[in-house]
């Protein structure tokens, strides 16, 4: 069941240049169960912008109900958003997709959870649930500059953390393959997300290792309807996957 | 709720509301939010022989209170909406409203013989105005002698009613209405998308794959109602109406310009329940007018 | 400011940026808010050889991102244009573009030949699509041939350069285009409003007194991006682009799909201060792209 | 001098059904000379709604540079109005168009003022005036039902205030017309803002008497350069003046 309504914001603050970090309460939370899934959010009444934005699930406590999104501000969608205060309602559609296989970690195993920017929130929620499997997890984290990077922290109580940027103003200068490149053996099972050059170029460099990858297109619907979000799959001739309703997770291999 | 049926050539609707062709996809999608009985009738994603890819994405680009979209008639050809598709849809009590699409004239006819065979299918939309096809499709749309023979060429074939769906980026919309009643058109669909193009503010080209995409949602809303204003008085087939409604007094609008029946595109995409609530305030929107029922409703702008 | 300048026929402007026409009448409101010379151009309001009250009220209704507009060519008549407006824009270091409207041919070669010699008048704007006016305008800009004999002979009188104004109320509009080009136009500005309707939603019949209006502003900036890039590889004459403008973004995107300037209409309501606004923040936009000059935005869409 | 900015909202609350009364402060109150002129206000930051809304001032405070409006929530434009909450800004265009003029009732004179609905506001400013000029005032104000009416506290303060409602649920029942008829003599000079039948039926009722009416027109620019609010005047043969910069008052005569 997809859920679909108001819920309320119960936090909202910036947590590093243009990303914000946005907690809403709300029944929805209920029906989410995967790292990975995302809403898709209308951020005015009006039709002025008209379409719902989506937004990756960072963290999820199913006891309050409340669920955590980070997004950065790039247009005039997320801008308004960033505009809602505690106790303004945001209208919510989702969970949506398909997340990440937690369980395709076992207990015991080593899994990278490489991140790419605004592609970096979804794994939060996944290395808590792989953390609490028992899996080992390690994060590789790429942001453009050290103003950009957030969420250290949060994700060195749960596993080791590196962090890269393309300036080298903060961690490893690069992109989160040269950090890949130094770590000394691979992981039994990697989760990425981030832009598409990156994700291919992880998958590049993980070639044999089972992986999981998060995509994104953009979208009308956010609901498989509309087929503006498809990628043709590796198996060619005109095959393809719907982003937003067959992913937005997909096993590496898959996507053209 | 019998102040809502409406009865049109083939089509006995138990209300006038219908999600548009290519926002609904075959209907699956919205069946996981409410029961599509609920819905006036269904206008499925244009159809064509062979199964479809489309244009490459991105495919959506959003505009000041409306989107472009240049999907390119992405489906997976006649064989399998008959197969699976239609059949899939026979479980509910909704009849459909078949969008057909084609390049040549025998693509068209082709898919409006076959289509026309299946049980739900109530009705054709011939669908001459897609600007996002490269042959056909446009061509059709913009002469009122083409538009006419492809018309007839459908009617020729079809078992059900065949509806015309008029593009709206013409000289002169009253003259294609008249060119296809004349070839036998059961109806006229009205308004497809307006041809536009958005730049990617980044690299300053076209920020659609397909470089020009279809304009819809609100933005479009007057360009539809004035349309429908125009053809109203020279017609004596009914008008399905559309064109940027996502609310209440959209449908009424869309009725009181002449449209018998109004579909619903872009305004699923923002609210998935935007059918059925539209159709649950209808009646009492038509008590706040003082109105026994929706034909009632129809024209009136021209009284 | 010299990155700022390009030569346009009859017109060397210090910037690309100016007034449409209908939305800022002959500038003297607009001077109360800053000093007319830091425009580009300025283009007046449509002027006819008798004067004229226009339709009747209300003449103006807001839409989706947009507006309608059936002011219906209201103005003073050429006599008095001549002797007071334009007289009084000599004031101004700023070049004008008179916006020549009528309803035969004759009365647009008569209000041409007289106000193409005032000295201040540096190029004229054919109107060839106002939507609003009963007899001529909108025929005049829906036909190649009509189009082309009307340039044409406004071409034999005038006596500085004549871009013609097309409508986008058309199929092909690159016909429209081609066939001015060929009767000698100067240039061509694009788009002027698309025809369109609001209803009142008390009485349910069209809220304009004239019932149909020409909608303006951002709901049909990606029509107007469509045709000026439609337009743009079929023509050697420069365009002067509009439709929804209303913020440095919209100006690098219409010079980009291929217009030399760029005209600001409905947002001067908006913000009375925009055309300075846009001027100002142009340069630094420049910079940001890495451009020395306009001159090298134009068209990039297409490289 | 025109002004154009932004300004603050410092109170703001409903007063009446749907009626909303907005004190907003800023440099533009400086210009602000004569009751009966008006604001043009921009009600959101991008293109929906995209028009600005003309709203009368109703009272002027030239000493803490606060003005204050009364509008009914009407549509969307309003609607969006009525959300503004202290501390936020609105982009006000304004002072535009010509007021009443109070110099039209003399020392001692006796001065009707007769609004409707909506057009009760500027009339307020106006009675101040007026009274401080040594002006007699009564006021004759005419809303639908009692649940509309507003300020009849303020308006008793200045002079004699008699209320009309079309359904008789406050006051007299009927137009202000109904009550202007009831009264003993009429006055030197009388002002009137309300719907255009309101303002022909006074303009009738009191023939030969001097009078100033303020009229509303849909608006573009709001300052004379778009002709969207022409109205044709009594002369005839085409002659027209325009709301927004001739107006919006007039002598009572002037508009056809
Ligand atoms: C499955 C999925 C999950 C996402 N999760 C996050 C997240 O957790 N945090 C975050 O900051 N961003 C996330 N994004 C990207 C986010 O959706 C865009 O940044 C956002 O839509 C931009 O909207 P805007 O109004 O700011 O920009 P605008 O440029 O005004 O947007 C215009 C249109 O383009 C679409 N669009 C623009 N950029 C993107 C993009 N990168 N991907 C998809 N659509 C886009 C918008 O949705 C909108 O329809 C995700 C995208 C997808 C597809
Ligand atoms: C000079 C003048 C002074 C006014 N003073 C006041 C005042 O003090 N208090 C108050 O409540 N109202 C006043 N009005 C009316 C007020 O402008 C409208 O109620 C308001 O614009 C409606 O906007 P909306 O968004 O709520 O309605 P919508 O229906 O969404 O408006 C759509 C469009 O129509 C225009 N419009 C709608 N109704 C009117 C109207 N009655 N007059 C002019 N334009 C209209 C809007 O400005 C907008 O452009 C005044 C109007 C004028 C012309
Ligand atoms: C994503 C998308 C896909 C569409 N696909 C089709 C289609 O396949 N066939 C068709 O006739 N119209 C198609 N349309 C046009 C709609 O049916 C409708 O005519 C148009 O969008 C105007 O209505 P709206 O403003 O309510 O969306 C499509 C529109 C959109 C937005
Ligand atoms: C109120 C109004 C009056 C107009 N009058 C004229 C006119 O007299 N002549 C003309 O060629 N175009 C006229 N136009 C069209 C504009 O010049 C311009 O082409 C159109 O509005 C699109 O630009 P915009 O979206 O920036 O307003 C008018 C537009 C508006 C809104
Ligand atoms: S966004 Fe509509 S199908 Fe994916
Ligand atoms: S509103 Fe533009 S002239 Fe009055």
């Amino acid at each position: 069941m997809i859920g679909s309504g108001k819920m309320e914001v119960v936090k909202h603050k910036e947590i590093a240049h243009n990303i914000y970090e946005m907690t809403v309460i709300g029944q929805q939370v209920a029906q989410m169960k995967s790292p990975g899934q995302f809403v898709h959010i209308r951020v005015s009444d009006h039709s002025e912008p008209l379409l719902r934005r989506p937004i990756s699930i960072a963290s999820i406590d199913s006891e309050t109900l409340e669920f955590t999104m980070i997004y950065r501000v790039d247009g005039r969608g997320t801008e308004l958003l960033s505009q809602k205060r505690s106790g303004d309602t945001i209208d919510v559609l989702g969970p949506l997709g398909n997340g990440f296989p937690v369980s395709a970690a076992e207990t015991g195993q080593h899994a990278w959870l490489i991140g790419g920017g605004i592609g970096v929130p979804p794994l939060y929620e996944l290395a808590k649930r792989l953390t609490s499997n028992g899996v080992k997890v390690t994060m590789i984290l790429g942001f453009q500059s050290a103003q950009d990077v957030f969420y250290e922290e949060a994700f060195k109580e749960l596993g080791e953390t590196f962090i890269t940027t393309v300036d080298g103003t903060y961690g490893t200068q690069g992109f989160v393959t040269t950090k890949m490149n130094e770590l000394p053996e691979p992981p039994n099972v990697y989760y990425s997300c981030g832009p598409k050059p990156m994700l291919h170029a992880v998958e590049k460099a993980l070639k044999g290792t089972p992986g999981y990858l998060s995509f994104e297109q953009r979208m009308g619907c956010g609901i498989g309807a509309c087929f503006a979000c498809v990628c043709p799959t590796t198996e060619g001739d005109g095959a393809y996957v719907k982003v937003c309703s067959d992913g937005p997770v997909f096993q590496a291999g898959v996507i053209a | 709720m019998s102040k809502l049926a409406i009865t049109l050539p083939g089509l006995e609707l138990t209300n006038p509301i219908m999600p548009a062709s290519g926002c609904f996809g075959f209907g699956q999608e919205y069946a996981k939010f409410y029961d599509l009985s609920v819905l006036g009738a269904i206008m499925i994603k244009a159809t064509t022989e062979i199964s479809r890819f489309g244009n490459p994405t991105p495919r959506v680009a959003e505009t000041a209170s409306g989107m472009l979209n240049a999907i390119g008639l992405q489906n997976p050809g006649l064989e399998h909406v008959l197969e699976h598709e239609l059949k899939w849809l026979e479980q509910y009590d909704v009849p459909i409203i078949a969008n057909v699409a084609g390049s040549e004239v025998e693509d068209y006819v082709h898919v409006a013989r076959e289509i026309s065979k299946a049980p739900n299918v109530h009705a054709l939309e011939l669908n001459i105005s897609c600007p996002n096809v490269k042959c056909g499709g446009i061509a059709f749309g913009t002469d009122p002698v083409v538009a006419g023979e492809l018309t007839r060429a459908v009617k020729d074939v079809s078992t059900v009613p065949v509806y015309v769906k008029l593009s709206p980026n013409v000289s002169n919309i009253v003259a294609i209405a008249k060119a296809v009643e004349a070839a036998g058109a059961d109806g006229i669909t009205m308004i497809n998308t307006l041809l536009g193009m958005r730049l990617d503010e980044k690299t300053g080209k076209p920020l659609l794959a397909n470089r020009t995409g279809g304009l819809s949602g609100p933005a479009i809303k007057p360009v539809a109602l004035r349309m429908i204003y125009e053809v109203y008085p020279h017609v004596n087939i009914p008008i399905i109406g559309m064109g940027g409604v996502q609310n209440i007094q959209d449908v009424i609008d869309f009725m009181s310009v002449g449209a018998q029946a109004v579909a619903v595109g872009t305004a699923n995409f923002v609210d998935p329940f935007i059918c059925p609530k539209l159709i649950e305030e209808l009646p009492e929107e038509l008590d706040r007018l003082g109105l026994d029922s929706i034909s009632e409703l129809v024209g009136r702008a021209h009284r």
